[in-house]
């Protein structure tokens, strides 16, 4: 049950944070989003952890966490510099190249 | 698993530490004093030189590093070689680029040597989480390469299209690894092929595959290629489009020849749907294409269409194709991409054919050399890419993928349109306002060096066909 | 035999010596360059001259062959040689490619990338018809298109995009598809022998599966019958013919569509003997077809150039059936037309050109009564015409006349409706030159034409000469042709395997065929 | 001999090639070298020819010209009786007439001046390869090098838009005969083995009469086409635009004649094929017919001339068509100078009437015109087959020949056609030497021609008044003479037929034409002298009769509905309109607009927004996985 829990929340986090970044125009939310499905994955990995015993799979948690920090690192910066140039972070307005 | 790090460790992986304190002295550089036109390309290149000297020092030593997370073999070593060369000529040329645009920050040089970094370790990797590691820092410093004009509106449109659709799709790679893990107890390569297939494993399979097809923009998960390598500033878009796309390749091959080589089923029919539609949607999008950077972005994901045949084909010599495929890609477009940085003018408005129309009569050399690579995309024979063509076809044929062979064909004759279409405008029409050009020495020597290497392995493929060949093994 | 002269591989690369000098050329000094060009060009014809003399009669064997490992671990050569079949074909195409330089003097427009191209596609067509692996033949016939998609498109006429662009993607089309036949006859000799090679005739000897010899036959047969143009592919050559310049179109009619019979003679029919069998009351259909239809539509053609362009059509489908009809004087005959056509429909084109530069218009209607005004040109172009439909005396009427015996012996049906050419060639040529030579002169701008330069002269006076050569005593051409067409015979109706007829030694390979070592794979 | 006949054959075209390649040099001084060009053959022919009397013959082949496996094809000449006829009559007449254009051409500037004589010794020497080829392959490169020379001649003046058409006219209708002559060719070879006379003869009766029908059927054809016979005999009338010494030597004495020669050079062939006999003997009965009867209103000199030549070539066809291939090749030789005299004589009319040709105009020229005229009446007179002259003799050989085998029928056409051959010949001799002169100003300014001209025409009126005693000649005369070679014809039909007919029809006969040639001269002058009838009323009573012939039949107007139009109107207006441009051209257009518009779609996905970016990764992943997981 707890097991079975453990996955169901990974796997729905992972897909409400899917489902974020579909239907939100924000690019930070958007990006929040990403973050989630992130998260979503590191549950499963740490359920994966716990239950079968496996260090390792902290391990990969710590990783994919940095990952995460640096993608915001990162990220946050182009989304401030395109705040900048478009004066907004709705991603609609990204719509100079198309076709 | 135990974490001992050794001295042997440390050795197999020298070339990619001194990739790593080049970029880092470059940055420092960069910093002690920060000029416009400085020549921290020539440093960065310098760094890369020494690094292929390790690497030429090392090839043959046969290993793995760090607890078996990274592997050193033939492969990975001449995989590095390709990663330093397209790091290599990034950095000579785009100094010119860079200071038209106002922009000989050392960044540029420190972010592009990362990138090779994560490349290099991507090529040797044998643990899915290695791999995502690589591919994170690899798409973190293209996510800044690709903004790294930050204030052009395309640039910044680029960047962030990338960044948004390269962080969702990392998204899924997460949890489809996390799926493997959670069936095989452990992301080591070696480890997932003894694993009995199951309905979870399939999925998560499947959802790694789709994030490596993501970078390697093959549809249906090419969408953002098009936009990001449009706004891109051309020699990180060159750079991009060349070194990160033979990296995945060459893991691709890694990923199924020695992991799930035993269950082909499993992947070669996604493969090959993946193939066909790159395919199809990067070649006839192409056809209506009015901008070069844009024409070739979509040309690329077709060329990672053709690549897939190869890859579906799933043999020995069709792993060897696909290598010599994307060494043959990497060295075609980045010299388009290094004719094309020269040639746009500054701000880069003058990528749109109509502003290149009738550059053959100024510059004709430059228009030639774009011919040359443009000829090799197309396959023509006597350049590299046909012999890539070529291999890879015969790879597939090899393997009895008649159909998927000869609809490549057919694609790469209706290929051939559009790469005319810029011969044309360069060679047929007459020039209207050019575009300011300016060919630096570096540029020069990038472009000769390049239109020599598409010709001599168009003409003499057997040395490179033979390094790797033995460096499949 | 010159003793161990590569002669073939000088003639392949010494125009690419050319490209190298021209490119140090100074793009101002234009006459200087026309001049390098034209020396090159001569020089180049010059060392192919002992091809004819040097020339071995009564073997079909491959002659001053030259092989060298290209690339070895594909077993890959470079593999040259030349029989009966390709020696003329090669002197054709060094012949007029001296004549083309000579035409393009009026070229004022990038001389320097125009001769380059020139020289670059006179290397490329040497190539192909030289080139005895398969791979390297690929690799010249493929290359050919980027320096005639150049001359085309560049220095063409108004619609000259549109026309370099349909001829290089139709003749791309039909090469993939070649490719993909090539490839498979390359694994299949793999399958069969274990060791990998492109050599034509190790691909020869190999047995193919009799259920994919008809596909491989298509897919090679559509790639040559794009190039030949067959009907209905020849859709192309209208267009390219005139927006083509002067020296293209004499190119692109004299040599670039023998490359389409020539890869029938070489590979196609020699490959496939049961596929021939099969398709051949197909292609001979097709080809008569082409012969009339070409006839008819040249008959309506405004524009004088589009008219050579049709006949062309016609006349190459009379050397498609002479090759179907599969017997020794209608194979000789054919491929002795590929020469006639080359001689006479590039002299038309030639004569075109001359008086394009004058009035820059090829319509009908613009002409009439030139003959008053430029008597030494209509006088050639009268030649040149009766050449082309045939007149006895001159080069048309041996290969046609040969041609439609031949075939008369195996198909009569099909002679019968191919020798109406003579009546309709005659009907379209003989109107064309009524309305542009006879007739009142009336229209005010042709009054003042000038008759032929000197330099016209020159080029018209030689191309004239080899129209009265092969009239009057072919024999010369016939000899060297016959051994080889009887090989080609035999190979192609499956009376004779390839070890039959060319002896390894003969063939006399350079380096030791050791291709046990490292050209084989495993998977 | 054999240097004779390569000098035979040779010289004129070492003529034309002087005159050709140095026109600008030899200019006005052209007929220096054109005429003894041919002089000189032609004393040489007539030595061959003598020495052909004493029993010699020569076969040789100068080189090999076309040798391919079993097909081996010499450049040789063969020199036989009719050969030697032949080549001493082609270059006589010849000789005479390239005196004659000397006069004749005067007026032409001096590039065309070369240039005529050029065409005119290319053509002798064409003419001389095709009587003296040894095989028929040979035979055909100077068969269709005398059309090349044809067309050349007729188109001289090509500036007028009517020389150049029948230029082209003549040329292509002749390459539909060569059609049918090329694939006779193609026949022989694959069922002789050989295209040389002396195998093909010697094999001939080897052929299953099927097949030698159709061979010779073939042959026939070119035979039309070169011969001017039905039905392509269209475009002699028009040929008449040339120079007229060319439409006196080409389209009268030599040329048109070939296909008389050939057939009877071919008789081996035609013996064995009697159906084949029967349509030549026919279709020369029709033509002969046909074109008198269009020759009877015509008011053209020069076309009434080639009505009548078409005329007389049918006469020579039914001579070979009922076998006696002598007594059409002795009309040819008679016809020769006859014709070619009349022809002489009307440009001799021309050239004082600067160009006028319609008889309407003239009259009462003998006054001013007395040579012209008086040796006019002397070929109308021949050809009308008034005894001793030449027609006469082989005329009436070939319709006592058509009589005695058995051809009645086409006896009585010949006959008929006689009378009106001999009416309208002197309805042309009354309307234009005769009577009032009806235009006053041309009449004015007539006069008689410079001995250069009038001289031929004597030597030629001599030559029409003699030749037919030829036939009187000791040993057979003309006929035994060439009869020597075609034994066997010879003895099948005429043999034959003397034993059935005897002398007393042969005496009948000749009564009979005799009469009707009178007849026919008799009406001609009682209704263009006397004008009774008058030819008007007589024109307005039979108006449908006389529009009918007066305009030819209509048969040009015919062929151009028929054929002409239609494959032009097909070939622009479906084959290529439609079927190339419309059909193949848009398929192939269409699959590039067919791949243009797929991009314009395809490209579309590419929205530019992220959100929709996103949705595509994920309907992508749901699409791969649901496939993976379903299958």
């Amino acid at each position: 049950m707890e097991m079975t829990l453990t996955y169901l929340i990974g796997i729905i986090t992972f897909a409400i944070g899917a489902f974020g970044v579909l239907i939100r125009k924000n690019a930070i939310v958007m990006f929040i989003c990403i973050e989630l499905m992130l998260n979503g994955a590191n549950i499963i990995f740490m359920g994966v952890s716990k239950f079968k015993g496996l260090i390792e799979g902290q391990v990969i948690v710590l990783f994919i966490m940095a990952v995460a920090a640096a993608e915001a690192a990162i990220g946050m910066a182009i989304i401030t510099a395109f705040y900048r140039r478009r004066g907004g972070v709705e991603v609609d307005k990204a719509d100079l190249m198309r076709w | 698993m135990e974490l001992m790090v050794t001295t042997k460790d440390i050795m197999l992986i020298l070339p990619e530490i001194v990739v790593f304190l080049t970029a880092v002295v470059v940055l420092i550089a960069d910093a002690w004093g920060r000029s416009r036109e400085s020549y921290l390309n020539i440093l960065s290149a310098l760094g890369l030189i020494i690094a292929a000297y390790f690497n030429y020092k090392l090839f043959g030593d046969h290993g793995r590093a760090f607890s078996y997370l990274i592997l050193r073999d033939k492969l990975a070593f001449f995989a590095n070689y390709l990663f330093i060369f397209c790091a290599f000529v990034t950095c000579l040329y785009a100094r010119d680029y860079l200071i038209r645009e106002n922009r000989n920050y050392g960044e540029f040089y420190g972010l592009v040597m990362f990138a090779a970094l994560s490349m290099m370790f991507i090529a040797s990797s044998s643990h899915l989480l290695v791999f995502f590691l690589s591919l994170e820092l690899m798409s973190v410093c293209l996510y800044a390469l690709a903004g790294f004009v930050r204030d052009r509106d395309l640039c910044v449109e680029a960047a962030i299209k990338y960044f948004l659709i390269g962080a969702f799709a990392a998204g899924f790679s997460a949890v489809g690894m996390a799926l493997i893990y959670f069936k095989a107890n452990s992301l080591d390569l070696v480890d997932i092929v003894a694993v009995k297939p199951d309905l979870v494993f399939v999925l998560g399979l499947t959802l790694f595959v789709v994030a490596v097809l993501f970078k390697l923009s093959a549809a249906p998960f090419h969408v953002w290629a098009p936009d990001v390598y449009q706004g891109s500033p051309a020699p990180v878009t060159g750079f991009m489009m060349t070194a990160s796309k033979a990296a995945i390749f060459i893991f691709v091959v890694r990923l199924f020849y020695e992991a799930f080589g035993v269950n082909k089923q499993l992947w070669i029919s996604l493969i090959m749907l993946a193939s066909v539609l790159s395919m199809v949607l990067g070649n006839f999008a192409a056809i209506r294409q009015m901008d070069v950077k844009r024409l070739l972005a979509y040309s690329s994901i077709a060329h990672a269409g053709y690549a897939l045949v190869a890859v579906a084909a799933a043999t020995k010599v069709a792993a060897a194709s696909v290598v010599y495929y994307a060494v043959a890609y990497c060295l075609m477009n980045l010299g388009a991409f290094a004719v094309i940085s020269a040639m746009a003018g500054e701000g880069e408005e003058a990528t749109s054919l109509e502003r290149l129309q009738g550059i053959a009569v100024e510059h004709p050399a430059l228009a030639a050399a774009l011919s040359v690579f443009l000829f090799s995309l197309a396959g023509i024979p006597g350049t590299v890419g046909f012999m890539g063509k070529f291999y890879v076809f015969a790879a597939g044929l090899r393997a009895g993928l008649y159909w998927l062979v000869l609809f490549a064909l057919i694609n790469s004759a209706i290929a051939a349109y559009y790469y005319l279409k810029v011969v044309y405008y360069m060679f047929m029409r007459d020039p209207v306002s050019l575009p300011k050009v300016q060919v630096g020495v570096a540029t020069g020597f990038v472009v000769v060096l390049l239109v020599i290497l598409v010709i001599q392995n168009g003409i003499i493929p057997g040395c490179l066909y033979k390094m790797i060949y033995t460096a499949i093994g | 035999m010159i003793a161990n002269f590569p002669i073939l591989t000088v003639l392949i690369f010494f125009p690419l010596v050319g490209v190298l000098i021209i490119s140090f050329i100074d793009r101002k000094n234009v006459n200087v360059i026309r001049w390098t060009a034209f020396v090159i060009s001569v020089i180049e014809f010059l060392i192919s001259v002992p091809l004819y003399f040097e020339f071995r009669l009564g073997t079909p064997q491959f002659q001053f062959v030259e092989k060298h490992p290209w690339i070895k671990a594909w077993g890959a050569y470079y593999y040259v040689g030349i029989d009966g079949i390709s020696l003329f074909l090669v002197l054709l195409t060094t012949f007029l490619t001296v004549l083309s330089i000579l035409a393009s003097w009026s070229i004022e427009k990038r001389v320097k990338e125009y001769m380059i191209s020139f020289l670059f596609l006179e290397t490329t067509m040497v190539g192909v018809f030289v080139a005895l692996d398969i791979l390297l033949f690929y690799l010249f016939w493929e290359l050919l298109l980027i320096p005639m998609f150049l001359l085309i498109g560049v220095w063409g006429g108004p619609r000259r995009v549109y026309a370099a662009i349909k001829f290089f993607l139709y003749t791309m089309a039909g090469s993939v598809l070649m490719l993909g036949a090539i490839i498979y006859l390359y694994w299949n000799h793999y399958n069969v022998t274990g060791f990998l090679s492109f050599d034509l005739f190790e691909l020869l000897k190999t047995p193919v599966p009799s259920t994919v010899v008809p596909w491989l036959f298509l897919a090679f047969a559509v790639a040559f019958a794009i190039k030949v143009p067959m009907w209905p592919f020849h859709t192309w050559l209208p267009d390219a013919h005139v927006e083509a310049p002067t020296a293209g179109s004499v190119i692109l009619a004299g040599v670039l569509l023998k490359m389409g019979t020539y890869g029938f003679m070489r590979f196609c029919m020699p490959f496939f003997p049961s596929a021939v069998q099969k398709f051949a009351l197909l292609f001979l259909a097709l080809s008569v077809i082409g012969i009339i239809y070409g006839a008819l539509v040249a008959l309506v053609q405004e524009d004088i150039k589009k008219l050579v362009a049709y006949s062309s059509v016609s006349h190459l489908g009379t050397c498609m059936l002479g090759l179907f009809a599969l017997n020794l004087q209608s194979v000789s005959g054919s491929l002795l037309q590929m020469i006639n056509h080359g001689i006479s429909t590039g002299a038309l084109f030639l004569l075109v050109g001359v008086i394009y530069d004058r009035r820059h218009t090829r319509l009908i209607k613009e002409y009439g009564g030139i003959a008053k005004v430029m008597p030494m040109y209509a006088t050639f172009f009268m030649i040149a015409m009766f050449s082309s439909c045939g007149l006895p005396g001159l080069n048309g009427f041996v290969g046609e006349f040969l041609t439609l015996i031949g075939t008369f012996q195996n198909y009569p049906i099909f002679a019968v409706l191919g020798t109406t050419a003579v009546v309709f060639s005659a009907a379209y040529l003989l109107w064309m030159y009524k309305r542009v030579f006879f007739q009142p002169l009336t229209n005010p701008a042709n009054m003042k034409l000038k008759d032929l330069n000197f330099r016209e002269f020159v080029i018209l006076l030689l191309i004239t000469v080899p129209m009265f050569w092969i009239g009057l005593y072919p024999k010369p051409f016939l000899e060297r042709m016959q051994p080889s067409v009887e090989a080609f015979i035999k190979l192609s109706k499956g009376e004779a395997t390839v070890s039959m007829i060319y002896k390894k030694d003969t063939a006399s390979s350079k380096v030791a065929l050791d291709l046990s070592e490292d050209t084989k794979i495993e998977d | 001999m054999q240097k004779l006949v390569l000098g035979v054959v040779f010289i004129p075209l070492l003529g034309a090639a002087i005159n050709g390649l140095f026109c600008w040099k030899t200019r006005r001084k052209a007929h220096w070298i054109a005429v003894p060009a041919i002089a000189i053959p032609a004393v040489l022919a007539f030595m061959i020819l003598l020495r052909v009397m004493k029993g010699e013959r020569f076969d040789h082949v100068l080189y090999w010209w076309i040798a391919l496996g079993g097909l081996k094809i010499p450049v040789g000449f063969l020199v036989d009786e009719l050969s030697a006829m032949m080549m001493s009559m082609v270059t006589f007449i010849a000789t005479w007439i390239h005196i004659y254009s000397i006069g004749y051409m005067d007026h032409e500037d001096d590039i065309s001046y070369a240039r005529y004589f050029t065409y005119l010794n290319l053509f002798v020497f064409f003419m001389l390869i095709l009587v003296a080829a040894n095989n028929y392959l040979l035979m055909f490169v100077g068969w269709e090098g005398v059309g090349l020379c044809s067309y050349l001649l007729i188109g001289y003046w090509y500036e007028k838009i009517s020389a150049a058409n029948a230029g082209m006219k003549a040329f292509i209708t002749n390459r539909i005969g060569d059609f049918g002559f090329t694939i006779a060719l193609f026949l022989i070879y694959k069922h002789l083995g050989s295209l040389i006379f002396h195998d093909v003869f010697a094999l001939a009766h080897e052929l299953s009469v099927p097949l030698a029908t159709l061979i010779t059927l073939l042959l026939f054809m070119g035979a039309t086409g070169k011969s001017a016979q039905i039905p392509l005999y269209v475009w002699l009338p028009d040929a008449m635009e040339g120079p007229t010494p060319v439409s006196s030597l080409i389209h009268a004495a030599t040329m048109v004649t070939a296909g008389v020669y050939m057939i009877a050079r071919s008789h081996a062939l035609f013996n064995v094929a009697p159906f084949t006999m029967e349509v030549v003997a026919v279709v020369g009965a029709a033509t002969a017919m046909f074109a008198a009867s269009m020759a009877l209103v015509n008011n053209d000199l020069k076309r009434v001339l080639a009505f009548s030549t078409v005329s007389q070539l049918g006469y020579m066809f039914v001579g070979v068509g009922v076998g006696a291939y002598a007594a059409g090749i002795f009309h040819l030789f008679t016809h020769a100078f006859f014709k070619g005299l009349m022809f002489l004589c009307a440009g001799s009319v021309m050239h004082a009437l600067h160009g006028e040709l319609d008889m309407q105009k003239m009259g009462g020229l003998i006054n001013k015109m007395k040579i012209t005229g008086i040796t006019f009446i002397i070929g109308a007179l021949a050809i009308a087959g008034v005894p001793p002259l030449a027609g006469f003799w082989s005329k009436d050989s070939i319709l006592h020949h058509a009589f005695v085998s058995g051809h009645k029928v086409v006896w009585f056409i010949g006959t008929v056609t006689a009378g009106m051959t001999a009416f309208y010949m002197f309805r042309l001799i009354f309307l234009t030497f005769f009577g009032e002169p009806r235009d006053k100003h041309l009449y004015e300014h007539a006069h008689e021609n410079p001995p250069v001209m009038t001289i031929p025409l004597i030597v030629l009126a001599v030559g029409s008044v003699l030749a037919g005693l030829l036939a009187l000649a000791p040993n057979g005369g003309f006929e035994g003479f060439i009869n020597r070679i075609m034994r066997t014809a010879h003895e099948m039909v005429t043999h034959g037929a003397e034993h059935a007919g005897g002398h007393e029809s042969g005496l009948a006969l000749i009564i009979i034409s005799v009469a009707v040639a009178v007849m026919g001269i008799f009406l001609a002058y009682s209704m263009y002298i006397k004008r009774v009838p008058d030819p008007v009323t007589m024109a307005q009573r039979f108006r449908p009769i006389y529009l009918v012939l007066y305009n030819r039949y209509w048969v040009d107007e015919l062929y151009f509905a028929l054929f002409i139009n239609p494959t032009v109107g097909i070939s622009r207006h479906v084959l290529w309109k439609i079927v190339d441009v419309l059909i193949i051209d848009g398929i192939v257009n269409g699959v590039a607009g067919l791949c243009s518009l797929i991009g314009s779609v395809v490209r579309r996905i590419q929205t530019g927004y992220i959100p929709d970016y996103a949705w595509l990764v994920i309907i992508g992943v749901v699409i791969v996985c649901g496939l993976k997981i379903l299958l």
